[in-house]
């Protein structure tokens, strides 16, 4: 992974500190075998705080590129670490299986759970079987599906969201696109099971909320969450999408500026560097935020979860809610 | 198929004439150019015609109106009481663009003498108590931020309180951006709402009228026991032209519009604005008739 | 109606009798104005009673040929003479409304209630737009639509089933047709309100059940109910569909022998030459029979229904039911 | 994605291996042939082998397969109890063609020693108690007539007797003909008998093999909870003559296969034989540790 690294601008004086480090890790560049052992340390050490400052004060166009790392851990990988007996169930019973989001049963840390998310796909080939993470409706029909199983056998959910927003094409609107991502949302909100989100990436928009309406919404720290891609604000308030920065910003749509707008619960810290610095990591702390949280949730009665989450939802931006 | 009996129809047409008479003289007042354009056909149609045709060009272009006629056109004689929306607080992220978004919100209001993008009332639909609530495009392009959200909920929670039908008249560009996040979240809330209704075995009648698009389209507008259309409404998810740059194609012909969505099965009926009241009436009557009771 | 009929073969006498009828009522094919008035008479007694004599006595495939024929009242005519304030409602809101299934809202003598049914067209245009009965899953997911619309708001359930099958075709199958099928059926056994479903016509297979899982069902009096048509089980079992006449005998498909086997409750008479020799009196005798069915269900519970659509379904062919 | 532990599917071939060995053993002692056609390639198999492959081909095809086998296959070390299915009458129609169906089904019952082709048992999965059902094709193709249908009623019936899933592995060419209206009246009585599962919480998962066409298909078979199917098998509504007559056209390759249906979002997994054991034991586990409790 470290290796065959994509690096963002931002982190230029990384880039060039640790292009250096390989150069002298080389056995044929050099013949002193002392000096450069010492060296590597120091730059290795100067490497990894320049990440930190830099990942310490990352802006909000920043954090957006971070969120979209191609080297970011995917659904599937938050699968592999965190679910055992996966046995992924397809298709809306409908139309289609739509595999910008993969869902189905398995077991978390001993839980029988149904879970579910956004897969963007790892290379071009995955890429384009997943649409880019992209849905089309029958995606958003198979995670009602998929709720309404686990519902039916009192299993929690937990879903993540990772996807620039439901895809835009011709056939997706044919196939009633708008109606799946509002069922979607609605099966969030009548669950009467446990159901926690987790925005690993990006939340965009209305097909990311289509599997977020949950008790808990978790978020990774440099993750992002809005109405509207920065690019497709910029475009249509300066009529230039070249001023996403400036969109970024004025949206707040930061794990942290969430938070204090409670749209989220809870951010779960990254790994210095970001979450694609080390993935394992990564996985792992999301679990550990998942577990917590799933702990409290299991000792609300199903008519509680129902409440909690409409209360939750309810509170958002309402006057004297304390939100704002 | 007969669907309406013509003399109820005819019946219909005297009932509403009054609040039809009302608005025409209102309006009639108005200072500015008497002849206005039909956007279909470009020919000039005089304003006093349009007012009595329910804004409804010669050529069937039904145009966007405001609340004040929509509930003037829907409720039984135009007789209805108009409902509060909540407080909820203005411009919660302190967005800018080129303007601020505060002073855009004073220039809405100004221009549209309310204080957001919807505006709800209750009164009768032939006979039946129902709450009705109208989204405005001339305000913001009739935006979900947090006022409508809040809106919708209250509009849902009258309903709840007087064992009322909801009727929702959508239109809006989708979620106002100035709002971030919290505007997302109105897709949720409202859903929520709408929750409350059918617990109580409540219609919630979605009419659909130009434009509906975005984040409402896919969250309230689609959630109806029954939708209904205005002919020829834009009703879609993702805008045209994102939706070219995606397929690299141009659309077809009457993509996305009312007849386009019927043919697809997302909508129950495509009705001219002249008839909404009679089916409305028709569908209220028979759906709060039943014997159906909170779960 | 009379005068453009479509005699079958069987009705030959009745046929060259009022051919004959015609010929003497013409003004110009004869000058004697008083013998023909008294001949008349008497030749319009004896098409009457022979025709009576031949509908007494209606054979199986006999009895499939008035089923299908194509002046019998359809599914609007129905609708048109027994529903008021009629509103159709539309669409699967999944992929598309297929007009072979019709359905709505509507007052029937006074009651509010949700009617549906198989329209298979009355000239070329609209047998082509109803594809002649024959529902694609659009049309059993739109059913389902309106008996959970029924359910919410407590209303009975009206069906009225005439088709030769659900539409046999590549796409109905890629949609899902059976999926389609059984959820119709389904979501008909577990209605919680009053559910009546007529045969008028055909009630062909799993395209006919899917809208008659009913707490009672009626049948006109020349109506056929099957497992597959006699044509189809005539080409499986003789390997020839010409003997279409055996195989609708030995399947059982009449009204007559199907109320003997309870798969239907109560036959409706149909007048002297069939429902399409009076379609107004046939829509009117539907209608009182469904009044006093819907009258008798309407003391019943919601779980009342649901207990006796089940106990109904599971005492049919069962050892020491009594049915057989 | 990982979906299964090596280690657990070691594990599980062990396990299995017992019943299969016994099945082999019972077998061999049979005097016919003992070379088989892969339908597949036309290649000849020695029976022995394909035995010991579960009646896979080398070419992977998935031959046809008996209750007894079934049984021995999908249950923990092969152990299970046949449960009876009720008595039902025989020829309620007094159904002839060119032989009297009485005749039909003693000539069944001779072949196959069984009532009819469903037949019943109840045993461990992976360690859950659960009832599996399996339409024998070799009695009659399967066909649902009275007693199939009394068959899985009785089976949903223990299932709910014994708080068990049930699994059920479907083969049929669709409805028994020669009980006419009253094979088309199992649809809505397997129906039903699915309801009682649903209501109990219970686990209702369908196995698709080779062929599930026709009532079936559009009843029980597509009303599982989960759907898993073989690989290749024929799954479909109409028959393929029936389609090509009426859309004048030949249907392309594939269609109408269990990795069609999958594309098509009918089905959550095409599983080979020889996993079908582990996958089932991870469903199973998985529903029923969930807090569920009757409604
Ligand atoms: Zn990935
Ligand atoms: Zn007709």
């Amino acid at each position: 992974m470290i290796d065959q690294r994509h690096y963002l601008d931002f982190e230029r004086p990384v880039a060039d500190l640790e292009a250096r480090i390989e150069e002298l890790s080389d056995p044929l560049a050099t013949d002193d075998l002392e000096a450069p052992a010492v060296e590597m340390k120091a730059l290795r050490q100067a490497a990894q705080e320049i990440r930190a400052r830099i990942y310490r004060r990352l802006d909000p166009w920043q954090k957006t590129q971070v969120a979209r790392h191609p080297d970011r851990p995917h659904f599937s990988q938050y699968v592999a670490g965190l679910i055992e007996d996966f046995v992924e169930l397809r298709g809306d019973r409908k139309f289609a299986d739509d595999q910008a989001i993969i869902g189905g049963l398995g077991r978390f840390r001993g839980q029988g759970v149904v879970v579910m998310g956004h897969e963007k796909g790892d290379d071009t080939a995955s890429r384009v079987e997943h649409n880019f993470g992209m849905a089309r409706p029958e995606g958003y029909r198979k995670s009602v599906r998929l709720m309404d199983l686990a519902e039916q056998f009192g299993l929690p959910v937990l879903s993540f969201v990772d996807t620039a927003g439901a895809y835009p094409g011709l056939d997706a609107e044919e196939r009633g696109q708008s109606e799946a991502i509002a069922r979607s949302t609605e099966r969030g909100l009548t669950l009467r099971t446990p159901f926690i989100a987790t925005i690993t990436g990006e939340g965009g928009s209305g097909g990311a909320i289509a599997l977020a309406a949950a008790n808990k919404v978790l978020i990774l720290e440099h993750s992002i969450y809005s109405v509207i891609s920065p690019e497709g604000c910029a475009s249509i308030l300066w009529r230039d999408s070249a001023r996403a920065k400036d969109a970024a910003e004025a949206m707040k749509i930061t794990a942290q500026d969430l938070l204090k707008l409670k749209v989220v619960d809870r951010i779960v810290p990254e790994p210095v560097g970001g979450a694609h610095s080390d993935p394992a990591a990564t996985v792992k702390a999301v679990g550990d935020a998942i577990e917590e949280e799933l702990k409290a949730l299991t000792l609300l009665s199903s008519d509680q979860l129902v409440e909690q989450r409409a209360a939750r939802f309810y509170a958002i931006g309402r006057a004297g809610s304390g939100a704002i | 198929m007969a669907e309406q009996d013509p003399k109820r129809k005819l019946s219909w047409l005297a009932k509403i004439a009054p609040g039809v008479r009302k608005m025409v003289s209102r309006h009639t007042g108005f200072a500015g150019n008497l002849w206005l354009k039909d956007p279909n056909t470009g020919e000039m149609v005089y304003q006093p015609d349009l007012e009595q045709a329910l804004w409804v060009t010669p050529s069937g272009s039904h145009m966007r109106i405001g609340p004040a006629q929509r509930f003037a056109y829907t409720f039984d004689e135009g007789l209805h009481e108009r409902l509060p929306a909540p407080e909820s607080p203005d411009d919660p992220l302190k967005f800018t663009d080129d303007k601020p978004y505060r002073e855009r919100l004073t220039a809405a209001r100004k221009a549209t003498g309310a204080n957001d993008a919807v505006a709800i009332a209750t009164g009768r639909i032939g006979g039946t108590q129902t709450v009705v609530l109208v989204q405005n495009f001339a305000f913001m392009g009739g935006s979900l931020g947090t006022a409508a959200g809040e809106g919708f909920i209250a509009a849902a929670e009258a309903a709840v309180a007087r064992r009322a039908p909801l009727v929702v008249f959508t239109a809006a560009g989708g979620a106002r951006m100035q709002e971030g996040a919290l505007s997302l979240m109105q897709m949720a809330r409202t859903t929520l709402a709408i929750q409350t209704l059918k617990k109580a075995h409540l219609p919630y009648i979605v009419v659909l009228t130009d434009p509906t698009t975005g984040g409402v389209t896919a969250s309230y507008a689609m959630l109806g026991d029954i939708h209904l259309a205005e002919p020829g409404a834009l009703i879609g998810f993702a805008g045209r032209r994102v939706i070219e740059q995606t397929i690299r194609q141009t659309l077809p012909p009457g993509f996305q519009r009312s007849e386009f969505l019927l043919e697809k099965g997302m909508i129950d009926k495509v009705v001219h604005r002249k008839d909404l009241p009679a089916v409305l009436a028709s569908i209220l009557g028979v759906l709060t008739a039943g014997r159906a009771t909170a779960a």
